[in-house]
């Protein structure tokens, strides 16, 4: 926790008063306390006390076997459980040099990105309800439940879901799975352009998210920003794109990206992502191949050679990366994740200061944080 | 004294009801039994209403969330409001150890009585059904709806928590802020009533065959946003805004004490609204209504009370409406809209309508006599003419230069995102 | 012909349109311009509107010679309540000596307020057009037409105003906008100190006015014209000897006439006046409001004509003023200044016409004056314009075939001036020539002698008149290729020189023609004997361009131009249509058949000169007219024909020469004679006091010494004694009051709470001691002596 | 029939014969509610703000207290109007009222530039009580 | 001017209302206390207004008075954040400043009892000039008449007090600007100058 510093002039003397925001709040995404410094309303400093979700996952990992390991990444990021199990599985088999079938990869790439959508409904219908559209919130989360059937009927699980594997996947796609998907996509479209009719050109929601929270490109790669929060700033960074991981390199998508780095912009590029979204699940629908499931060499025991690995994909927070210190055993000595959420949180303080009171709860909104994440 | 407060007499039918008319003097009757009445009758269909308001808050708001709302309590949730109730009334009446412990109490009580005193002078029907008609009407109004205030800055101050004083702050400021703005745009059709007393308004407007919103476009806009911001609804929220100070005001307050700010909120709405109606739509009064009952008939009495009813409540919908659909003002944009735009916005319209009126006098097309006025048809043509044609776009235009380098209504022109199509490292 | 209230307003909205929104919303000229001739020539319909419609009203039996008020904008302005007045009628009792002083604020029209609005909007329309064309590309052109927009406001509330407060407002007013508009080039020094003379001499004569409104409120109780003109009715003529009330009015309204008008003492204001735009002058110190002056005569001539005495000081100072300042419009050289000096002389023609009764025959020459005038000025104003801001008429000439509409235009205008029939000038001119010939008010031999000055003043405009003609268009071409510095005379004045100075501050360069495609060989020969040709060319051009930018201060480069271009068609119309109105604007005062401006005026002025025409007034006026076209003939001659006649002249007639150029000494007695004749007698009454005065004290020095030995000692033990005694109770007392000043504000408040029961025991003691006396015994009891009634 | 309005004017109506003393004069006040007694009640007023004036420390209640003062007053000129508007049969009877307008509005003035000399000094000292409000400077 | 009845009773009861909460204004503690306190005098005041038919006074009264201006203390002292006082009993100031207050009660109201044995306030009242009946419409109810209070004031408001009223105008556009001089923040001055 880093110590509040008086970025005030020492000779104005004003009328300071220290509001804690949390860690009961209703704007907080969680249970994250922001202790701002105000004058009047206005932010003069903040910081974040972070850490009353911490449960040690880190540490635990290393008393586990690797595949033991893979259920604790779907409740670190637990709105995105999908893209963390991914992410755990291919560093694992970056580690041993897998290579997996093709249906597992587009299988995968389906269905990280129909976690994408998830993901960003669920931000959207907070966001709006951080800024006070109650509408929007509910009806994001219609499209949501729709997303959650069929997260339910392929994982059985609705927000804790697990199907990957260390060299493939458990289970193939359901009867059915792809014609629900694809009738969710065929309706989708429609859903945003109402949201969008509701937002886009809303005089206020315009003037609670022009401008506010700027952070520039520069500041936003030296604090690490990743995600959308990064493009938003105008950074074209996508690890889609940039190392390109499963079989995203057959797929065409575009990368939407800001140009004033305010939180309208990061609404619009997460906007525009969920449409890139639909666009990458309907080519994979129809690319999908037959063939197996599971990697033939996959082995029933996993002990990566010695060394250190680092693997990332871009999760819908941003880049999700794990560093893995691996002596040979069945169990890792060091890993260590890199959560986007607790990276981009750093942001918050930056984009924060001098603006009200109500704007932090735009930003960290617009940050789109879960704190089971930042705290592991 | 009580001449004054009850202008109104009982109703023929009411004075010859034979249990009274045996028994009690005709005054007693004029004066203490019928506004009795009134009031009682007034009270108990207002409390009622502002309970099913909840209700029907509730249901618009699933409706238009696509939910289904309240029905399990009665038929389709009818009996919610009273479900509701009961717990308010059940429920643990919690006053923290180191609130002040008086002011506490009696805030809910002031927002309370404040809301309800204001019911007195709202010409509900013709004739016989306004419980009083003063002289001060209108002034009356909003003296008492500026108490409200001191209920809710009170209440704030007293629960000795952060986010319910800057709660109270907040409210304080933005109310008195727009009691400006809602002050200034009814004065507009203050100068086509000549009044301030509301059943008169009402019958020029009858008089006229007109409502004033044909000539106060402007003035009703203001005052419908003024109003909506003056009763702390979405998108003005901001006193009770959940996402940045919990419940602001009444974060402290539970059980009955918190009912009364309830009520309190949903009984101005039906103020605004109510004024809303008899100030800019005609009250009562509907084109034709006179053809179908004779004037002054209890019949005509009654149908008056409905469509009067039937005004408000579209207004009250337009209310809920708003509020589920838009996000929510941050404070500055809040006061800034006040002051930069609906007061100046109200000025404007004063200067622009008293222009028109003095040139309508000069071109003979309207006569201003014995606190009256008689318009020439030429002369609705032109009034009604120059409110949308004249004083709204050049109030618009105004604004927009004046404003010009204000910083937080001049958005960026939004633009469409830039897209990478060709970026694979 | 109720909207006369409009035709001050309108011109007020002019106003405040440019001036609140022009600069912010950067209007274009057009639009400015636009918005000030739309506003200005809206007021002339409504003025022709109005002048229609109340002739056919007050030709109505009941209305006759009543003024129309108008309904709309007329409020109590003022209510002060009541108070007392001297009398307005004999038997003063206190009832009648009471009255209300409430002042309207409504605006009112009769036939001379009509006839003056009709030609100040019209007059006010055509220069506003014109300034378009002159003001162009200058900064501040928004607020050059607000200002004169606010001008229009206020010349025709002083016109139309239904009272003489109003007309004060109006007044005052017309003092503001002129001295805005004369220090219009803000950063020109010449400007601005001229704009504070201007102000500052026009308050002298202010205060006379409201004097003058003082003594008429005293006296008659109320301030409204009808009013006055009725009970005016009750006072009797004093006769030349008697100074009553009605002379001490009729003096406070001529100070104030005096001031505004710049008549003789208090005119030094006008000539300084000149450094504003052109169009201004044109405005305001020639057609508009220096004949406010006049108006005021004429309005309240019902109180001139009770005072014999005051007509004879106006005739007086009226006709000195038309002699003086045509005498000194002879030598000047700025033409805008012989214009100026050329106002004063016409004014003072006016007041000399209502100094002897005939205020018709004033009115008339203003309504002439302001067209050729204006005509005269705006012409004056196309050629600065055409030369580059080149006042100085020794350095034109020739200019005729450059500018010939300006030309054509002016000559009309100059003929009028100078007095030739039928033109305007003549009519009106020598009618109030004949009206004080045969003036019945004095004794004839003062209406010959006044009549003799009038009569020299005319020949000697035709002659400064035909001068300024003769040298701007007519002699030989002298502005081609001259150098600023070796122009003009050798005996040139300290004006020409310090404009000469000014020039050369700028950049130590010459100034030259920079395009050599002219024939005149021999200036292209000076030319280039100048030193450095090309620095004075990159030198002109650069100070062009800081002209342009910073466009407040008037380019005082006058670059002599090769080639003067006539003046675009804005400019040129109104000259066209103000020659056309100074050629005809005379037939609406025949001497004979229907002298229409004398019937029309006949309900508010009756001119007590009811002088037949007669033969002899056709001789005076034949003589006048001979006169007049001898002098021009002989200024023609001096100047075109026999050029160095003039020089020769100068000389020969050394004494009137300098007091002509030298302004007859006035300024400088009021500059610098006046002090340095205060200086010196500071000085002696230095010398007095160091020898005479002071040998008393140094002798009384002597004796004091002896006497200080001695009291020195008894001081020592005697008197100290006191002081110390004096130090110790002060001390001592102010350990007592010290405590009274706690800083704390509640003692305060105490102390002050105090003084009030004091003063409820004071002054209710009998009360308190009443009512408590059974309770508290011990309160004594006073008897209090009734009080008598 | 009853009629309740009655019965109290009767009860109050008692009038009382020739005031010579104190008590009979006191009496017959009370009995009569005419504009002596608005004076009474506005002297009273004026008097409590007095006190509260002059024995209060926070700054913000003496204002307060002044505002009662400015109010005794103001009772004072309406119960003043009315009684002219009676006598005089209409005629100036509505100056008092305006005048008690005037001074309302000054009161705002009064209150609203009081109170800012209050939140400046406020930030200052931190303080609002008089008797640590002494000196001309700070 | 005499009030019978009804009225007088309502009198007494505005009367004690306000010189008791009036009372307990400049005893209070705290300084939102006094302030309630002090609203409640205004209001009761603003009755008395209407009990001798000022009504547009009593509006005003509770529109600028109560609605404005108490707001506004109430707004400062929550700002100022004014800590309960702990009355010194019994210091000079208070026995000193009791005295005298007690002293000048007793001078007006000798005053007030004096001249009332005068004829000051026994002069007959004539009756009330009649109110003028509103125009016969059956909507309104039979006895509809209204008092012409707000039309008269406004009458003689911007009439013959048109002068003043401008002056007041004035002078709350200076208390106004005086007063954002006076509580804007340094900072906030460093940042518009």
């Amino acid at each position: 926790m880093t110590e509040i510093t008086d970025i005030t002039h020492p000779e104005i003397d004003t009328n300071e008063m220290i509001l804690n925001m949390g860690p009961q709040h209703p704007s907080t995404h969680g249970v994250l306390r922001v202790a701002l410094k105000l004058d009047g309303e206005v932010v003069t400093d903040l910081d974040c006390d972070i850490g009353y979700l911490h449960r040690g996952v880190e540490k635990i990992c290393e008393h586990r076997n690797y595949q033991m390991i893979a259920p604790y990444f779907d409740r670190t990021d637990y709105i995105a459980a999908v893209s963390n199990g991914l992410c755990y599985v291919e560093t694992i088999e970056k580690a041993l040099a897998l290579e997996i079938p093709l249906r597992a990869q587009y299988l995968r790439v389906i269905l990280t990105e129909l976690n994408r959508l998830s993901s960003h409904l669920l931000w959207l219908a907070t966001h709006a309800l951080d800024i006070g559209a109650v509408t929007v919130f509910l009806w994001a989360f219609r499209e949501r439940e729709e997303l959650l059937k069929i997260f339910e009927n392929f994982f059985g699980a609705r927000l804790t879901c697990h199907a990957f594997r260390i060299g493939g996947m458990t289970y193939d796609a359901y009867d059915g799975f792809q014609a629900e998907v694809k009738d969710f996509c065929d309706r989708f479209p429609k859903r945003l352009e109402e949201y969008e009719t509701l937002l886009n050109t809303n005089r206020i929601w315009l003037s609670r998210t022009v401008g506010i929270g700027i952070i520039s490109a520069d500041a936003a790669i030296d604090i690490g920003l990743t995600g959308p929060p990064l493009r938003g700033s105008g950074v074209e960074w996508d690890i889609r794109k940039a190392h390109p991981y499963e079989c995203y390199a057959d797929l065409e998508f575009d990368i939407p990206y800001g140009e004033n780095g305010d939180t309208y912009d990061r609404y619009l590029v997460r906007m525009e992502e969920m449409r890139q979204s639909r666009r990458i699940i309907l080519q994979a629908l129809e690319k999908l191949p037959d063939g197996p499931i599971m990697a033939p060499k996959a082995p029933k025991v996993v002990k990566p050679s010695i060394g250190e690995y680092y693997h990332s994909i871009e999760s819908p927070k941003g880049e999700l990366g794990i560093y893995l210190v691996s002596d040979g055993s069945t169990q890792p000595t060091r890993l260590r994740i890199r959560p986007p959420s607790f990276i981009n949180l750093q942001a918050l303080r930056q984009m924060s200061i001098g603006h009200l009171v109500a704007d932090v709860v735009a930003i960290i909104g617009t940050l789109d944080i879960v704190l089971g994440e930042i705290d592991r | 004294m009580l001449e004054y407060l009850f202008f109104f007499t009982a109703p023929t039918w009411f004075s010859s009801l034979p249990i009274l008319k045996d028994y009690i003097d005709p005054m007693v009757l004029d004066y203490l039994v019928w506004p009795l009445v009134q009031i009682g009758l007034l009270l108990f269909v207002v409390l009622t209403l502002v309970a099913y308001l909840t209700l029907a808050e509730r249901k618009i708001s699933a409706w238009i969330q696509v939910r289904i709302g309240p029905n399990r309590v009665g038929p389709e949730g009818l009996l919610q409001p009273l479900a509701d109730g009961i717990k308010l009334l059940l429920k643990e009446d919690l006053i923290p150890l180191k609130a002040d412990r008086e002011v506490f109490i009696i805030a809910p009580i002031i927002a309370m009585v404040a809301a309800l005193v204001a019911l007195a002078v709202i010409p509900w029907g013709a004739a016989w059904a306004t419980i009083s008609n003063i002289d001060i009407g209108l002034l009356f109004i909003l003296a008492v709806s500026s108490l409200g205030v001191l209920g809710i800055i009170l209440g704030g101050w007293a629960s000795n928590s952060k986010y319910s004083l800057l709660g109270a702050l907040r409210s304080a400021a933005q109310m008195v802020s727009y009691e400006v703005a809602m002050g200034l745009a009814l004065i507009g059709a203050l100068m086509f009533t000549k009044t301030l007393a509301l059943q008169d308004m009402v019958i020029t407007q009858e008089r006229l065959h007109i409502w004033n919103i044909l000539f106060q476009p402007l003035g009703f806009l203001i005052y419908l946003i003024s109003g909506i911001a003056e009763t702390n609804r979405a998108p003005f929220d901001l006193p009770e805004a959940e996402s940045e100070l919990v419940a602001g005001y009444h974060t402290e307050y539970s059980g009955f004490r918190f009912s009364l700010f309830f009520i309190a909120e949903y009984a101005n709405m039906l103020i605004v609204s109510a004024i809303a109606v008899t100030v800019f739509l005609g009250g009562w009064y509907l084109p034709g209504l006179s053809y179908l009952f004779t004037p002054g008939s209890t019949f005509f009495v009654l149908a008056s009370i409905g469509v009067f009813g039937l005004k408000t409540l579209a207004l009250l919908y337009l209310f809920f409406w708003i509020r589920w659909s838009l996000p929510r003002y941050r404070y500055d944009q809040l006061m800034e809209l006040s002051w930069k735009w609906m007061i100046p916005a109200a000025l404007a319209n004063i200067m622009l309508t008293a222009t028109f009126l003095v040139l309508g006098q000069e071109l003979a097309l309207i006569v201003s006599q014995n606190n009256m006025l008689e318009i020439s048809t030429l002369g609705y043509v032109f009034l009604i003419s120059t409110a949308f044609i004249v004083t709204v776009p050049l109030t618009w235009i105004m604004l927009g230069q004046i404003n010009k380098n204000s910083r937080d209504f001049n958005l960026r022109e939004v633009q469409p995102l830039p897209m990478n199509r060709t970026i694979n490292k | 012909m109720d909207l006369i209230w409009l035709i001050p307003i309108l011109p007020l909205l002019g106003f405040l349109i440019n001036g609140l929104l022009a600069r912010r919303f950067n209007f274009s000229e057009k639009l400015v311009g636009g918005v000030a001739v739309a506003t200005v020539f809206l007021a002339f319909v409504l003025s022709v509107t109005a002048f229609v419609n109340y002739s056919a009203w007050s030709k109505q039996p009941e209305n006759q010679a009543k003024p129309y008020i108008s309904k709309t904008l007329n409020y109590t302005w003022i209510s002060g309540g009541k108070a007392f007045i001297s009398s307005n009628t004999t038997p003063i009792t206190p009832e009648n000596s009471l009255v209300d002083l409430n002042i309207q604020w409504a605006y009112q029209i009769d036939h001379l307020s009509v006839l003056y609005a009709l030609f100040v909007t019209f007059v006010g329309l055509l220069i506003h057009i014109f300034a378009i064309g002159y003001m162009h590309g200058q900064t501040g052109f928004g607020r050059f037409f607000a200002y004169l927009n606010l001008f229009m406001f206020m010349m025709l509330t002083l016109v139309l105003g239904s009272n003489l407060l109003m007309t004060f407002v109006g007044w005052e007013g017309v003092g503001l906008c002129s001295y805005l508009l004369i220090g219009f080039y803000m950063t020109h020094k010449e400007a601005a100190e001229a704009s504070k003379k201007a102000f500052i001499i026009n308050r002298i004569g202010d205060l006379g006015f409201i004097l003058a409104i003082i003594g008429v409120f005293s006296t008659f109780g109320t301030l409204e014209y009808q009013e006055i003109a009725r009970l005016v009715q009750n006072y009797p003529v004093e006769a030349l000897g008697t100074f009553g009330i009605m002379s001490f009015i009729a003096l406070g309204l001529f100070i104030g006439a005096t001031g505004k008008s710049a008549q003789f003492p208090l005119y030094i204001w006008l000539p300084d006046a000149m450094a504003g735009p052109t169009p201004v002058s044109a405005l305001i110190h020639a057609a508009t409001m220096v004949t406010a002056g006049v108006y005021l005569l004429a309005r309240m001539n019902f109180v001139f004509q009770r005072s014999l005495v005051m007509m004879l000081i106006i005739a007086i100072i009226g006709s000195l003023t038309a002699f003086v300042a045509a005498t000194i419009a002879i030598t000047q050289k700025d033409i805008k200044k012989i214009l100026a000096y050329s106002t004063i002389s016409q004014l003072g023609f006016m007041f000399l016409g209502c100094g002897v009764g005939a205020f018709v025959a004033g009115v008339f020459h203003v309504i002439t004056h302001a067209f050729f005038k204006a005509q005269l000025f705006l012409g004056a104003g196309s050629v600065i314009h055409a030369m580059n801001n080149e006042q100085d008429i020794t350095r034109m000439g020739g200019l005729k075939k450059y500018l010939p509409i300006t030309h054509k235009t002016m000559v009309v205008s100059w003929l009028a001036i100078c007095g030739i029939a039928p033109l305007a000038g003549f009519w009106s001119k020598d009618e109030i020539l004949a009206k004080t010939f045969s003036t019945t008010l004095f004794h004839p031999a003062i209406g010959k002698m006044l009549w003799f000055l009038g009569f020299l003043t005319a020949g000697i405009t035709a002659f400064y008149m035909t001068r300024l003609m003769a040298l701007t268009f007519w002699s030989e071409q002298k502005f081609l290729g001259q150098t600023a510095s070796d122009g003009g005379e050798e005996e040139s004045n300290q004006e020409a020189n310090k404009n000469i100075d000014q020039k050369n501050d700028g950049g130590s360069f010459k100034i030259r023609a920079v395009t050599p495609s002219t024939t005149n060989t021999e200036a292209i020969s000076n030319t280039t004997e100048a030193t450095t040709n090309d620095i004075g060319s990159f030198n002109i051009e650069e100070s062009k361009d800081k002209a342009e930018r910073i466009n407040l201060n008037p380019p005082i480069v006058s670059a002599l131009v090769a080639d003067p271009k006539e003046s675009p068609s804005i400019m040129t119309l109104p000259l066209i249509v103000l020659a056309f109105f100074a050629a005809v604007a005379g037939f609406i005062g025949l001497p004979v058949g229907y002298n229409w401006i004398e019937t029309w005026l006949s309900p508010v002025i009756n001119s007590f000169t009811l002088h037949a025409f007669g033969t002899v007034d056709i001789i005076l006026a034949l003589v006048t007219m001979a006169w007049s076209g001898t002098m021009a003939y002989a200024a023609y001659h001096i100047y075109v024909k026999n050029p160095h006649i003039a020089e020769d002249l100068a000389i020969k007639l050394k004494p009137f020469y300098q007091l002509s150029t030298n302004k007859w000494y006035w300024d400088d007695l009021l500059d610098v004679k006046l002090a340095s004749l205060i200086n010196k007698f500071n000085d002696l009454l230095g010398e007095a006091d160091k020898h005479g005065v002071d040998a008393i004290p140094n002798g009384s020095a002597l004796i004091t010494r002896g006497v200080s030995i001695l009291s020195g000692s008894m001081d020592r033990y005697g008197l100290d004694l006191l002081v110390n005694l004096t130090g110790w109770f002060t001390r001592a007392g102010s350990v007592l009051v010290r405590t009274f000043q706690t800083g704390f504000l509640n003692n305060y408040a105490l102390v002050m709470v105090v003084g009030l029961v004091l003063i409820i025991i004071g002054l209710e003691y009998q009360a308190i001691q009443e009512l408590y006396s059974q309770y508290f015994p011990a309160i004594p009891k006073i008897i209090a002596t009734p009080a008598p009634k | 029939m009853i009629n309740l309005f009655n019965i109290i004017p009767i009860l109050l109506q008692a009038q009382t014969v020739s005031p010579s003393g104190v008590k009979e004069r006191l009496l017959e006040g009370i009995f009569n509610v005419n504009i002596n007694n608005f004076l009474v009640l506005s002297g009273l007023l004026f008097v409590i703000g007095v006190a509260g004036v002059l024995t209060r420390r926070n700054v913000i209640v003496i204002f307060m207290s002044i505002e009662l003062i400015l109010n005794a007053v103001n009772i004072n000129l309406v119960a003043f109007s009315r009684y002219w508007f009676l006598q005089s049969e209409g005629k100036n009877a509505y100056m008092g009222e305006i005048f008690t307008i005037f001074v309302i509005v000054v009161a705002a003035a009064e209150a609203v530039v009081g109170l800012g000399i209050v939140i400046a000094f406020y930030r200052n000292k931190e303080t609002v009580a008089v008797d640590e409000i002494d000196l001309m400077k700070w | 001017m005499k009030l019978v009845g009804l009225e007088a009773v309502l009198f007494y009861l505005l009367a004690v209302v306000a010189i008791l909460f009036a009372i307990f204004m400049i005893t209070a503690r705290s300084a939102v206390h006094s302030a309630l306190l002090l609203i409640s005098t205004l209001v009761a005041t603003a009755g008395l207004y209407l009990l001798v038919h000022a009504e547009f006074v009593a509006g005003v009264q509770i529109l600028i008075y109560v609605g404005g201006v108490l707001v506004l203390f109430i707004f400062v002292i929550m700002l100022v954040n004014a800590k309960e006082e702990d009355n010194k009993m019994f210091t000079r100031q208070l026995l000193i400043g009791g005295a005298l207050t007690f002293f000048l009660g007793l001078g007006i109201i000798a005053i007030l009892l004096q001249t009332q044995k005068g004829n000051f306030f026994t002069l007959a009242s004539p009756a009330p000039p009649k109110i003028e009946q509103a125009q016969n419409n059956p909507n309104l109810s039979p006895s509809h008449n209204i008092s012409q209070n707000t039309i008269k004031i406004g009458q003689e408001l911007y009439t013959k007090t048109v002068l003043p009223f401008e002056i007041a105008s004035l002078v709350l556009l200076v208390a106004i600007i005086g007063a954002v001089r006076l509580a804007r923040e340094r900072k906030q001055e460093k940042i518009y100058d």
